[in-house]
């Protein structure tokens, strides 16, 4: 048998695992004479045309299947449960205000979290307390995690569209309508 | 939901369909149908507070949050209203900007929260491996010690091996059932009498008398719940006083 | 976005899919018009020299890691970690009285010396069986080795201070606890 190359290696590495492996990880595989971030990007070209494609997620990557071909995968996959539209504008607020804290998230919202609203982003593994505001009572702040780069297919934070451009789309353009 | 005493032109939705009152204020602005700069804040502060009164007047709940709200916009309505001189409100503008603001900030969020829904999710639009391979990790330990953990660890065995000898001195307590027994032997009369003056007198050590006081509060309280006395502190910290029931 | 062809749907259905999936199953999916079966032949020949394989298994198929790659996926890590109380304990017995059998160290000990303890500081390299205690049963005896020294940089087992010098040093003030 072959010896296989270190891009051979990667791929099986990304292949096998369901969830993203981080580059540091990678390189800490394959050693120090591999240059990792050369091969990943190697990689992602050789799948840029395929039904499978290999996706980075900051500093992470994986496997996932084109977004174009969903439509044609759906085979009784069980739907996903819709998150609620407080726990999705949340979810927005603490990407995009990252990190934030609780009070910050209800003045932009201007009506009260439910606990089990954060408690539902949490259990998706989408947002996660980090540090305390250094404020009075010094609240805990929260961010968004790696796995909300994975499920929204964000490449980083820098994906998402500006705020500043948003509001200055035609959101109260009538052809949007009420 | 037709209201057909209010002017079909306005808009009327359930209140729970909201978001708290800013998202009734950017439901209201929308129905303006013009760009949120131009958005009259006057125009939706009478629109808010006459579709309070409506929601009102069908005796629906309404959260603390839409109070709050309507009474600062009646209040920043009333202040746009009135000349600038006689204006109590410092910037009644101002007031009303930062709240178009908030608006924009909340669609431009809203926005954003419907573009995050749109793209392709994991599970929904995109699949990981269906049939990962394990891979096999080992873990190697690489032992740490310090010199001076093994010398406190020396230490503390050899000195386990030499026993302290403790010894604890006896002490001389009241306890309940002593209190109980005196209790209700001295209760007699039906007058109130104060707690404290069943105590035994001679009890010089101060221990010895806080044990006292405390096993006649406990006896106190059982005799109170067998129904045999009865209880009452007017104040905290105030006398207790008892008394024998009356049967 | 463009529409997928009929070997990328394939491919991403047998890289999602949860089983292997079965050539007249994955004709049914893609439809009478499509060749399958040459589709995934040309699969099979595009992933020939990649890291990943796809394999034929009776009617069935699946991706798999190459197998000349799965020597190479075996991660290892090497993690340090802090010796715990009856390891410490019980080295120290050993650096101090050896040669020493399990029975003394745990006599002095006041408790029983658990096979995992001495299993710790043998992997550590730290200890080692030397010899027979001429006594009932014969115990094996244990002794500190060379390695013991070096990680904890002393020259010989004389510079280990005595009993009566760490009482001096204050190491054995309860202020420090443990």
């Amino acid at each position: 048998m072959d010896q296989p190359s270190p891009k051979q290696i990667l791929e099986a590495l990304l292949f096998a695992a369901e969830e993203p492996l981080g580059e540091a990880e990678l390189q800490d595989h394959l050693g120090g004479e591999v240059h990792v971030a050369d091969l990943l990007d190697e990689l992602q070209r050789d799948y840029a045309a395929r039904g499978v494609r290999l996706e980075r997620q900051e500093r992470a990557w994986a496997f996932r299947t084109a977004p174009e071909v969903a439509p044609y995968l759906k085979r009784s996959r069980v739907q996903p449960k819709k998150l609620s539209r407080a726990a999705l504008e949340t979810l927005a607020i603490i990407a995009y205000h990252q990190p934030v804290t609780r009070a910050e998230i209800e003045a932009l919202r201007g009506v009260a979290v439910g606990q089990g609203t954060l408690d539902i982003l949490v259990e998706a593994g989408w947002v996660t307390p980090k540090g305390r505001r250094e404020a009075p009572g010094r609240p805990v702040t929260w961010v968004t995690t790696q796995a909300f780069l994975d499920h929204f297919a964000l490449a980083s934070l820098d994906d998402l569209p500006r705020l500043d451009e948003l509001e200055g789309a035609s959101l109260f353009n009538p052809a949007r309508g009420g | 939901m037709s209201d057909p005493a209010a002017d079909p032109s306005t808009f009327v939705v359930d209140l729970d369909g909201f978001e708290g009152p800013l998202d009734l204020l950017l439901e209201l602005a929308r129905a303006q149908k013009v760009d949120l700069a131009r958005i009259s804040i006057l125009a939706l502060a009478e629109q808010f507070l006459a579709y309070l009164r409506r929601v009102q007047a069908r005796q629906l709940q309404i959260a603390a949050e839409y109070l709050v709200m309507a009474a600062w916009l009646a209040y920043l309505k009333s202040q746009l209203l009135l000349p600038p001189a006689e204006r109590e409100m410092e910037d009644a503008e101002a007031a009303a900007e930062d709240l178009t603001d908030r608006l924009r900030r909340l669609e431009a969020l809203r926005l954003a929260a419907e573009m995050l829904q749109a793209r392709p999710q994991l599970g929904v639009a995109r699949f990981a491996r269906g049939l990962p391979e394990p891979v096999e990790v080992t873990v190697t330990p690489l032992w740490r010690a310090g010199l001076g953990e093994l010398f406190v660890a020396y230490g503390q065995v050899m000195r386990r091996g030499k026993p302290l000898r403790m010894t604890m001195p006896a002490r001389r307590l009241v306890s309940v059932e002593a209190a109980l027994q005196r209790l209700s032997q001295l209760l007699t009369g039906h007058d109130w009498r104060e707690l404290r003056t069943f105590l035994p007198e001679d009890l010089g050590e101060p221990l010895l008398r806080r044990s006292a006081i405390a096993s006649g509060l406990i006896a106190s309280l059982e005799l109170a719940k067998q129904g045999q006395i009865e209880l009452q502190q007017t104040a905290p910290f105030g006398p207790i006083m008892i008394r024998r029931r009356s049967s």
